[in-house]
């Protein structure tokens, strides 16, 4: 399927309940070198419920100059959070369905310099 | 001592491409209307420029990223389309205007209708875009147009009154004029000084002279002094048009308007160095809006770009300044003045502002880009001050354009 | 299921790297092994997971299979969807390094996401005089 | 204000503010407001139209007579003197047709229109003068201080119209 596709789906909790909009897709590079790089494979969904609108990159990577616009764009993305992909029970053109008990986690990623 | 020579060469070119069509108009409509009562609007406007050119100038420098590129890397390709448009028509409006501008100077010059000016200049700017290696390109429309030094001559030989002239520094809207028509031109000149172009050139010009942050201490001087001096310069032509044009109840809406004040003072000598600084100077401008509209549409879709490539590895590019120069060619043929266009086009500049500004200031701050040449904090405070300046600028604009018939 | 107040824990370490699709890959600039520009990442093609399919538990994720270029752009702002065989892809094998802009381990001359390039290159650029000119 | 007209967008003005305060989604309404305002602006009636196109020509007539007498006291090149003349004479070209478009409605406005138009008139018969001067240039008729007086003429005539287009 294509990514861009998924982005800004509704994703619903077990009992039908919304949660909020596919903000963004989480890989991890953590298979064997495949040629030059290894595989993404996906490790989870970012869910935000208030804009999917473009993060500018401030929500998830602790940038917090201009201290100002850090705080507002972080407000915007106020209660997003990241399902595993062990979390997701169907994934439909409309619709994204999450498995019962399913865990929020942080969407913060680790300030580890890029590889 | 290489090294002195190119410093003064880069402050030298960014005082002569400081000015172009769009600063020479609206300071000289501004002067003759207002006085000197909107100098403040350039001293804004000009540290507005050196800030803004400056983050630009590092993040290209820093991460080897044009303007564009960051655009659309952080606004996503939707925000970043809407954005790519406002920035291209408005580049393609200043184009437009630039070349109209080197028609209107050379019929000063030759009493040759500018109509016929028109298709000379454009394959003119073409042909050096072509042809001409960057460097060469940037230094001698610079170093020519400093020429315009003449405006500030001039004043001198003029013998205004000093006191009177300082009296007009506070301030204030002239009777004759409204507070709406006031701040209409406050922002059209602000623009003016601020187009979105000039940051589009200077970071993608980074990328082209293949800058590093080796360079950055020279791109600051080049900026923080060259710029500054560069809005004397528009203080000198706004103080001419305030001397002679003023008292005469004159209020610019043609060129020929602009150059009377020169002459006055300065004789026929004077016109034909202020005919050249013209010429360079809206020229040089021609050059860097025609490739800006390049650099905009290529980095946005992630075309191969850039001067120092041969024209053949850079097809799309090359294809896309072409057709803005027919564009450019087929405005001016229907007839429309392109004094107007200029007017509109600074003000357009201002609205679409935030589009640009944002980007760069939060990518100027992103360590993944910038490792340690992050912006500091006092550059961020100014940067938010202008954020909110620029933004208040471009809201207010369109508003102001309906209410004052757009500044008449 | 955590309540929505309060911190969330943070996700359970991975040996990888981690890569956020929008906030890492789409809309980067793509350079071939010689820094010529080739593209931007308009989308991206993941092997999965079938639509509309209730997924088993401990089926194994999905994984970026190429990158999307291309007509993509156009649907992906204005929406609809391109017949697959309109897409330009450029396989995920081919990228070599993943920065502030995708690298690629191969020459993007050849590449299917530089056609258009090529064709205005051949057509037009190419036969106005001067147009092999080197500049420097 | 010379026409009644005028006073219908005015009470729709005031009818229109407590409707886009009352939430911001009335967005519509502000640009309907402004629209407003560019209407009102645009058919500020035959006194502003004529007191624009005088202001603009008498811009232009004194740009003139800068022009030629930096020309006498060579000071500007031919060329220049040449181009500004003919940007001048486009200026009030423009005003003189934007007054001629008019449709007066009273004997007065009528009037108005009617002695806007001879003097805009004789604008450009003083630039005419101007230009055949400088085109002569050979010290026949007509000579420089000919057009300088045509245009000195047409400047003093202005100012008696903008006078009496403002006590109006």
């Amino acid at each position: 399927m294509i990514l861009g596709d998924l982005l800004g789906t509704p994703v619903h909790d077990p009992d039908g309940g919304w949660l909020g909009r596919v903000a963004d897709a989480r890989f991890v590079l953590d298979g064997p070198p495949h040629q030059l790089m290894a595989e993404p494979r996906l490790l989870g969904l970012v869910v935000s419920p208030h804009s999917v609108a473009s993060f500018l990159g401030y929500e998830r990577n602790g940038l917090t100059h201009p201290w100002l616009l850090a705080r507002i764009l972080r407000w915007r993305h106020r209660g997003s959070f990241l399902v595993l992909w062990e979390d997701i029970a169907m994934v439909g053109p409309r619709s994204v369905r999450l498995r019962p008990g399913f865990t929020r986690y942080s969407t913060a990623l680790e300030d580890r310099r890029q590889v | 001592m290489k090294r002195l020579l190119g410093v003064a060469l880069g402050v030298l070119t960014a005082i002569g491409g400081f000015v172009d069509i769009g600063d020479l108009v609206t300071n000289a409509v501004v002067g003759s209307r207002f006085g000197l009562s909107m100098v403040w609007v350039v001293a804004v406007g000009v540290v507005g420029i050196c800030l803004f050119a400056n983050m630009s100038g590092r993040v290209a420098a820093a991460s080897g990223r044009a303007t564009f590129e960051v655009i659309r890397e952080r606004l996503g390709a939707r925000a970043g389309l809407a954005n790519l448009s406002a920035s291209f028509l408005i580049n393609l409006m200043t184009v437009t205007a630039e070349i109209g501008g080197v028609a209107l100077a050379l019929q000063l010059a030759s009493s040759v209708y500018y109509l016929l000016w028109i298709p000379v200049a454009a394959l003119a700017v073409w042909l050096v875009i072509w042809r001409v290696r960057f460097t060469i390109m940037e230094n001698v429309a610079g170093l020519l147009g400093l020429t315009l030094i003449v405006f500030a001559v001039a004043l001198f030989l003029l013998k205004p009154d000093w006191g009177a002239l300082a009296g007009q520094l506070a301030p204030s809207v002239p009777e004759q004029e409204t507070v709406w028509t006031y701040s209409y031109y406050a922002i059209a000149l602000f623009g003016a000084a601020m187009t979105p172009y000039e940051v589009f050139f200077f970071s993608s010009g980074a990328v082209e002279e293949g800058w590093t942050v080796k360079d950055l201490l020279q791109e600051r001087i080049n900026v923080l002094v060259g710029f500054p001096l560069g809005g004397l310069l528009s203080v000198a032509i706004a103080a001419c048009a305030a001397v002679v044009l003023l008292p005469a109840g004159i209020s610019v809406t043609s060129l020929s308007q602009v150059i009377l004040p020169v002459a006055e003072g300065a004789g026929k000598l004077g016109l034909a160095f202020v005919l050249v600084g013209i010429v360079a100077a809206t020229f040089g401008a021609a050059l860097e809006t025609t490739l800006s509209s390049g650099y905009t549409l290529a980095q946005f879709f992630g075309w191969s770009w850039g001067k120092f490539r041969r024209p053949a590895e850079a097809a799309r590019f090359h294809v896309a300044m072409i057709v803005c120069l027919l564009i450019g060619m087929a405005v001016l043929a229907t007839g429309v003045d392109p004094v107007q266009v200029t007017e509109y086009s600074v003000v357009f500049s201002a609205i679409a502002l935030p589009l640009t500004y944002l980007p760069v200031l939060i990518v100027a701050n992103d360590p993944q880009y910038m490792h340690e040449h992050v912006n500091g904090r006092v550059v961020n405070v100014l940067g938010m001050v202008y954020l909110v300046i620029i933004l208040v600028a471009s809201l207010a604009a369109i508003p102001l354009m309906i209410v004052t018939g757009a500044g008449s | 299921m955590t309540s929505p107040s309060g911190p969330l824990p943070p996700v359970p370490r991975v040996a990888g790297r981690i890569l956020d699709a929008q906030l890492h890959l789409m809309d980067r600039q793509v350079l071939d092994h010689d820094g010529v520009p080739v593209t931007t990442v308009d989308d991206l093609e993941v092997s999965g997971p079938a639509l509309d399919v209730e997924i088993p538990p401990g089926t194994a994720p999905p994984v970026i299979t190429a990158l999307l270029t291309g007509a993509v752009l156009g649907t992906r702002i204005f929406g609809g969807r391109p017949p697959s065989s309109r897409l330009i892809r450029i396989p995920w094998k081919d990228v070599a390094e993943v920065e502030v802009v995708v690298r690629l381990g191969v020459s993007g001359e050849p590449l299917d996401a530089s056609w258009v390039e090529r064709w205005v290159r051949d057509k037009i650029i190419a036969r106005i005089p001067g147009g092999r000119h080197d500049p420097r | 204000m010379l026409n009644t007209p005028d006073s219908v967008p005015a009470a729709q003005i005031t009818a229109r503010p407590a409707a886009f305060r009352a939430r911001p989604a009335a967005r519509p309404a502000l640009v309907a407001l402004a629209a407003l305002a560019l209407l009102t602006g645009c058919s500020g009636g035959i006194a502003q139209s004529v007191s624009t196109a005088v202001k603009d020509s008498s811009s232009a007539v004194a740009t003139a007579r800068i022009a030629l007498r930096q020309d006498m006291d060579g000071k500007l090149t031919k060329a220049a003197t040449d181009t500004s003349l003919e940007d001048g004479l486009k200026e009030v070209e423009a005003g003189r047709s934007s007054v001629l478009k008019l449709s007066p409605a009273t004997q007065e406005e009528r009037v108005a229109q009617k002695q806007a138009l001879d003097v805009l008139d004789q604008c450009a018969a003083g630039f005419a003068t101007a230009r055949a001067a400088l085109a002569a240039n050979d010290g026949g008729s007509p000579s420089l201080p000919d057009g300088d007086k045509a245009l000195a003429d047409a400047q003093d005539a202005l100012k008696q119209l903008e006078g009496a287009v403002g006590s109006r």
